[in-house]
């Protein structure tokens, strides 16, 4: 096979690299987002929300060659749903950076911070979200469907810390006044690393459509028992 | 199925052939040689009845080879001899009793390259039924006006029907010919490269027009136009075929199917424009 | 080198694109362009020498026929006085003979024509057909009379020099010209037209009748009338099958001797007198320029009507 | 009911019987040349029971009606030799870059004028030609070469080149016509000049129509009767081409016009004479016959070459 | 002109009209979930959290249309932007369906329902936010740009409201200490409403895009003011 | 702007034309007639150095025109008059100073059909070079050599160079014909539908091999299939012509631009097909 296409290809090429780049990207600002919450550290709190910028623009870009690949070469099946694929992944990616900005105004506007360390599991659910972040970008590389159901799966264990995590922080609201506040503050957090993983629960969703054309509900979180068990 | 019918289309409907099955062409076990060479291996399709199916695939797969096996016109190239059961409406057209002639009647035919006859517009639509001895002017006048307007032609040259064909340009010409084809009131319409003289504009409006046209009659259509082929098909076929191997199938499913979640590899490579 | 000139003549703008060509270190066009030159000046010398030289030809003739082509020309029998002689016997002749060459080659003409065009498979025997109607129309005209002789006069012992052997001869001498311009006509109709007729789901010979026919036919009748008119003015196989050089009584039916207007030509060339010479003879190619000239005009007309309808 | 796709009995002896008649009419032709085949065979075997078929070749003096009669073919053959040639040498180039100058350089209009005259020249019967060739050419050459003779070869070679030019022209020209306009534009858009495409690209593209016109044109000479008749003087010699003057400018026989000459006179059917007729014929036919094979030959190497 | 491409044509109505379904229901969904929330009434919450189902689908079928028509038409231009554009609103629009289904397993879990009298701005937000669905539907389907602009600005007066709210809420919470665990829930809502808004402008955006080919920012949200002013 | 040409091309690099300019072409108020008739009218177009630049438009618009208004190529086919400025490098090629033979030498062609001469692979490589004066047996060796490979071709004919050029498959012929072009070293390419007459692989190795050879030269290719100029072209420049208005150009831009966001109507309704 003579090599086809130099510029479609590279095309191709440029858009998983972009890809790859937000991952990068987001997956710092998640970083920073842990090490805020933890360290108190609002300066670092104030560098996401800067760099967030970066994150939106990327997803811009990943739109623009997204179309102008479909719109220049005509891509079909398999190149198609992947273009398709690496749009909604970018749109995910974006959203995750939203949520990363959103705890980190939260870090900020968390006057009595001192509560952060009684909640360390808090900061367990974002070690587990970046670990999927990471796995997840290059099973998207990689095209490999297993993994992306193998992630899918850790989603699992996000949404327990957060069950848990969510009962404590009202307890402790109830427990002292002064708690309610910065409670409310975590119980945002807490509900942000949640749907961080369930945004890579729908990349994962999406790496199996673009290999096997099936769309496949990969996230449980929608099944009754599920909607006793919690509240958001 | 109701279908829409120019009047004149009618008189035919109460034939034996019309049995309201799914399927109007059924192709088992096809194998075709031209001389000693063999030129199609073992294809086993069929072809949806109203639909329009489109057979692609590289040059010198068999495509024209394959679409002229339905109304026997290989027969008219040269040496050829053919393996299988071709079934149209359940009649193998290779049987000894089948008349080449009468099948082609019913199975027409549309070409490459325009080729209307160097007659008058109106000569040409009505040349199919003047052979068959029809003789009764108006009559004829209303098969010329009725294949014309399913042609969507009829607008555009009904001040000039006693024109020389060849004074239409590309476009209207292969309409023309494909008027001229529905006048002999076939069941199935063969194209083979049908947009491939045109331009871009012509071409759409011959697209369009097999839209319409698939209302009434079966379509199959040869077109080394993926694009072509995903705009205008109901179901596609893809060939293939390598050094070591002559003209095969490879795939045959829905033609949405084909372009968004191909099953075989080399469908996929080919549609991508990665194959060779 | 006149490319040179341009930049002698005006350094600052040198031409970049006239300077761009000596990629190779090589330039040759203005030898070329004078070779050109040279060889156009000897192909129009070649193009209107042999035109020139022939209408001079033709003029003499003209002019030397004048005041001899007449009606009573026409009407009269030869004579041996140049002021009587006339050549109305070799006329009808002429026409006599022509009218029955064209109604038995034109029916086998394109017979033939058809069969090796639209049945004849590709085969041996075609092509021995066909390389045996190449060598047919490259034989000499005089085999043909070789051949009449031979055969209707010696063998079948007909009676020599009769319209009937020379209307039999003279076809057999043009119908390989017929089957091969037909056959040209023939092929000239594309096959996709046959095709399309095919597919509508008709017959060969209805294919043919419908299709083939009407679209070769201005082709056929102008290959044939200038086969006819190319019959006309033979001579040599009337000579041969023994047509008399002159005659003084047009032909009857197809069984009386005739004589045909190249034979009395023939005959008045060698005649001495610079009234035959000067003015009878020319009078009678004048004659029968006519008559040819009006059946090429014909096949003229017949193949610029043909295309105007094509283009149109 | 009846099947729609069913042949009907006896639907196609129409048909048969029609292919059978094109059939025949295809045939005749086959008869024809078996015909003349024959015919010269017979009557030139019967021929040459008579006359020794070595003294035939070999023989350089042909007087087959005054006695005594010798029929040597060799100064027939070197009559036509030579007037063949001669017509050639001028025929050929000359039509050919009439060709070229039709094809390339002309325009249209031109071209729609001339080619029709230049058929029309063609078709113009070739007593006329000779009577050409000896009331207006030789006088016309005497004023060149004072020795020539009233009947000569010069002049009906110069008039029947005048007469087969229009031949050749015109296939060449429909040769090199046909050359693909997209392989002139091809050598222009490399920056070519013009003399250079007639020469690299449609002279050689042309080759095989060129070559067949030309060879049209040889055997149309060979075959030539009344010009020679008429002009270059029924005497037959072996022709001597060491000297030019003498070979051009004296009367000459070639073998149609022996044949002329002895049709005309009144020998009878079964003399030697008569059946020398066919002996000779035998002989052109011959000639022509190779020159055909070479044509056809020719023709389907360069089809083989560029297709 | 004649008509041009039927089934083309016909083929981007009919993912116009699964964008006019979608956001019916979605509307319809919103309806309810006020209502519930107005009226404690849990079987209408269910009844949202079972319907949620059809506008997965729908979305699930938009982009197969979408992918579809792409693979088979090969649209560029407006087309192909507008077909992008459905994609990208059908998404969003599933989103919102899910913050309809949040809220009302929110309704659900409410056990003091009473609250909700006390804060009656949260059906307000909801009103809007229904508005703004409704008209930014038929400035789509018209390639409205003017309208659509309009309509993100509209998300002001929603953040306004959440800000409003989330600080009575706040304060509800520190005021007794059995309004603290109702409190987070209602603090959930009221982001949701919130976050609905900023669906809609996103869809603002795309028909901007969409007409225009300029991805321009209407969400005024991200604005550095604004990140002191709101917590989340 | 630092090229890799073939060795052979570097002998020509210091000539006076390489002067690193943006646009080769700068085309001003172009008018063209054909007799008495206007094929273009008011033409203004830049086109840039080593890109490939697309022109497309309706059938009968000019495109063709346009594209041999570039090496005067008009000229040869017939009674034609321009206005107007051409300039490739500065210089007016219709000065009278400027002799057509040798700009074509600097502008090559290839066409639509195939058209190699019916010499031999090597002859038709050498045939420009050849006609120039070049005689040297090692040098034309190496120029069709250094041709056909960046032909790409080079590794399919290596071994039967002497054969016939008509023995090679239409696409083959075709880059043949680009070798062929290549020889002659141009600086620019213009290329008329150079793979309309090719089935669709053949059509990507065309492609794919012009996208290479913009590396080293200009390219103008004019086809009537908008996906071709959509997936091959930097620039893509839309021509069209009304009943009252002859070829005149529509919009000139970016490729993606053009294909993603056109400014204009017309150029909208053309790519989107629903022109007409
Ligand atoms: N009349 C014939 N005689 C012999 N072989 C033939 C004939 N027609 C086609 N073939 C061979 O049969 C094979 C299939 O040819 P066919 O024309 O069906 O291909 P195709 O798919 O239509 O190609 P294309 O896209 O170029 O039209 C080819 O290898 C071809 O060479
Ligand atoms: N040699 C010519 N003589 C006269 N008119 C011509 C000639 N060539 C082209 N034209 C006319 O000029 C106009 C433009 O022709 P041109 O061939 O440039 O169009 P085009 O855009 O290349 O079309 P296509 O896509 O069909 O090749 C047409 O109206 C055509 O009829
Ligand atoms: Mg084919
Ligand atoms: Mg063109
Ligand atoms: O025959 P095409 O011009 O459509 O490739």
């Amino acid at each position: 096979m003579i090599e086809a296409r130099k510029t479609y290809q590279g095309q191709l090429e440029k858009l998983d690299k972009a890809i790859l780049k937000m991952g990068v990207f987001v997956e710092e600002a998640l970083h920073k987002a842990i090490t805020a919450l933890i360290e108190e550290d609002c300066d670092m709190a104030e560098a996401i929300i800067f760099e967030d910028e970066k994150i939106n623009t990327l997803e811009i870009e990943v739109e623009d060659i997204c179309i102008a690949l479909i719109a220049t070469n005509h891509p079909v099946a398999g190149d198609l749903r992947h273009i398709i694929t690496s749009m909604k992944i970018a749109s995910q990616l974006e959203r995750m950076g939203d949520h990363a900005v959103h705890i980190a105004k939260n870090v900020i506007r968390l006057k009595e911070k001192y509560i952060s360390r009684l909640l360390n599991s808090i900061p367990r659910e974002g070690e587990i979200v970046i670990r999927m972040l990471h796995e997840v970008i290059s099973a998207y590389v990689k095209k490999d469907v297993e993994k992306a159901m193998e992630i899918a799966k850790m989603d699992k264990e996000v949404d327990e810390l957060h069950y848990d995590n969510s009962k404590k922080i009202i307890e402790l609201m109830l427990s002292e006044k002064e708690y309610v506040k910065p409670g409310a503050g975590f119980l945002f957090i807490d509900r942000f690393f949640e749907r961080l993983g369930d945004h890579i629960v729908i990349i994962c969703e999406w790496i199996v459509y673009s290999v096997t054309n099936e769309h496949r509900e990969l996230n449980e979180k929608e099944s009754i028992w599920h909607r006793e068990r919690y509240s958001s | 199925m109701v279908q829409t019918k120019p009047a004149y289309l009618n008189k035919g409907s109460d034939l034996p052939l019309s049995n309201g099955n799914e399927n109007i062409i059924d192709v088992k076990d096809l194998k075709f040689y031209y001389g000693e060479k063999m030129a199609l291996r073992d294809v086993n399709m069929k072809i949806p009845r109203n639909k329009i199916t489109a057979i692609i695939g590289p040059s010198g797969c068999g495509k024209s080879t394959f679409l002229r096996c339905f109304n026997r016109m290989n027969e008219v190239l040269g040496k050829t001899r053919l393996e299988g059961l071709v079934e149209i409406e359940k009649q193998n057209i290779y049987d000894s009793v089948v008349d080449p002639v009468r099948l082609r009647r019913m199975v027409g035919m549309v070409f490459q390259q325009p080729n209307p006859f160097p007659k008058s517009i109106f000569e040409n639509v009505v040349y199919g039924p003047r052979m068959f001895g029809l003789k009764n002017k108006a009559q004829l006048k209303e098969i010329a006006e009725q294949s014309l307007q399913s042609a969507a032609l009829w607008d555009e040259v009904k001040d000039r029907l006693h024109h020389s064909a060849l004074s239409l340009s590309g476009g209207q010409q292969q309409r023309l010919c494909i008027a001229r084809t529905i006048a002999v009131k076939p069941k199935i319409i063969l194209m083979d490269e049908p947009a491939s003289a045109l331009d871009p504009i012509a071409t759409m409006k011959i697209e369009q027009l097999m839209v319409e046209l698939a209302q009434d009659f079966t379509i199959v259509i040869v077109t080394h136009n993926m694009q072509q082929a995903s705009r205008v098909s109901n179901y596609t076929a893809f060939f293939n075929a390598t050094e070591d191997r002559c003209g095969f199938m490879v795939e045959f499913d829905e033609t949405e199917e084909i372009f968004v979640n191909p099953k075989n590899k080399d469908t996929e490579d080919y549609i991508s424009g990665r194959f060779g | 080198m006149k490319q040179n000139s341009y930049s002698l003549r005006n350094e600052k703008t040198r031409n970049l694109i006239n300077n761009a060509v000596s990629f190779y270190g090589k330039d040759n066009i203005e030898i070329e362009k004078f070779k050109g030159h040279l060889f156009l000046a000897f192909c129009l010398i070649a193009a209107f020498v042999g035109i020139v030289a022939l209408t001079s030809l033709m003029i003499y003739v003209f002019v030397d026929s004048l005041g001899w082509v007449d009606w009573q020309f026409v009407t009269s029998a030869p004579s041996r006085f140049a002021e009587k002689a006339g050549i109305f016997p070799m006329l009808m002749g002429s026409i006599w003979v022509i009218s029955l060459v064209a109604v038995f080659s034109l029916p086998l003409g394109i017979g033939a024509a058809i069969y090796l065009e639209e049945y004849a498979k590709d085969n041996w025997l075609k092509r021995l057909i066909e390389t045996n109607i190449a060598n047919l129309a490259g034989v000499p005209s005089i085999v043909y009379g070789l051949l009449g002789l031979g055969f209707f006069v010696s063998t079948l012992h007909l009676r020599h020099g009769t319209v009937l052997i020379g209307a039999f001869t003279l076809t057999l001498r043009v119908l390989p010209i017929v089957i091969v311009s037909s056959q040209e006509a023939i092929r000239a109709v594309p096959d996709s037209h046959r095709f399309a007729s095919f597919g509508l789901g008709t017959s060969r010979w209805q294919m043919i009748r419908s299709v083939v026919l009407p679209e070769a036919m201005p082709g056929i009748m102008t290959g044939t009338i200038i086969a006819l008119a190319n019959a006309m003015g033979e001579t040599a196989p009337l000579i041969m099958i023994g047509a008399a050089t002159s005659i003084f009584t047009a032909p009857k039916g197809i069984l009386s001797p005739f004589s045909a207007m190249p034979l009395q030509i023939y005959a008045w060339s060698d005649f001495p007198g610079e009234d035959f010479q000067h003015g009878v003879t020319p009078a009678a190619i004048i004659v029968l320029l006519i008559l040819l000239l009006t059946m090429n005009g014909i096949a003229i007309f017949i193949r610029q009507k043909f295309q105007n309808k094509k283009k149109r | 009911m009846e099947n729609q796709l069913i042949k009907k009995p006896y639907g196609r002896i129409k048909e048969d019987i029609i292919s059978l008649i094109f059939a025949f009419c295809a045939f005749l032709s086959v008869i024809t040349t078996i015909g003349i085949v024959i015919v010269l065979l017979v009557e030139a075997m019967d021929f040459f029971s008579e006359v020794d078929i070595l003294k035939f070749f070999t023989g350089t003096k042909w007087t087959p009606t005054i006695k005594p009669v010798q029929f040597g073919v060799l100064p027939l053959i070197s009559g036509t030799l030579t007037f063949t040639l001669l017509t050639s040498l001028i025929a050929l180039p000359v039509g050919l870059l009439c060709a070229v100058y039709l094809s390339e350089y002309s325009s249209a209009k031109l071209r729609s004028i001339v080619k029709p005259a230049l058929e029309v020249l063609a078709g113009i019967p070739t007593v006329v030609y000779g009577y050409f060739a000896l009331v207006y050419i030789t006088p016309l050459l005497k004023i060149f070469f004072p020795s020539i003779r009233t009947f000569n070869v010069l002049s009906a070679a110069i008039v029947v080149s005048i007469m087969i030019i229009p031949t050749i022209a015109s296939i060449s020209e429909d040769a090199m016509r046909s050359v693909p306009k997209s392989l002139r534009l091809a050598a222009y858009g490399l920056g070519v000049t013009k003399f250079q495409v007639i020469l690299t690209v449609v002279i050689p593209a042309s080759l095989s129509g060129i070559v067949s016109s030309f060879i049209l044109g040889i055997s149309r000479a060979i075959g030539e009767t009344m010009a020679v008749t008429i002009a270059a003087g029924n005497m037959s010699r072996l022709v001597n081409w060491l000297k030019l003057d003498e070979a051009l400018l004296e009367p000459i026989q070639t073998m149609t016009a022996a044949m002329v000459e002895i049709g005309n006179s009144d020998v009878t059917g079964d003399s030697p004479a008569y059946k020398s007729l066919f002996a000779v014929g035998l002989t052109l036919f011959i000639m022509t016959l190779i020159l055909n094979a070479i044509s056809q030959v020719i023709k389907k190497k360069f089809r083989e070459k560029y297709e």
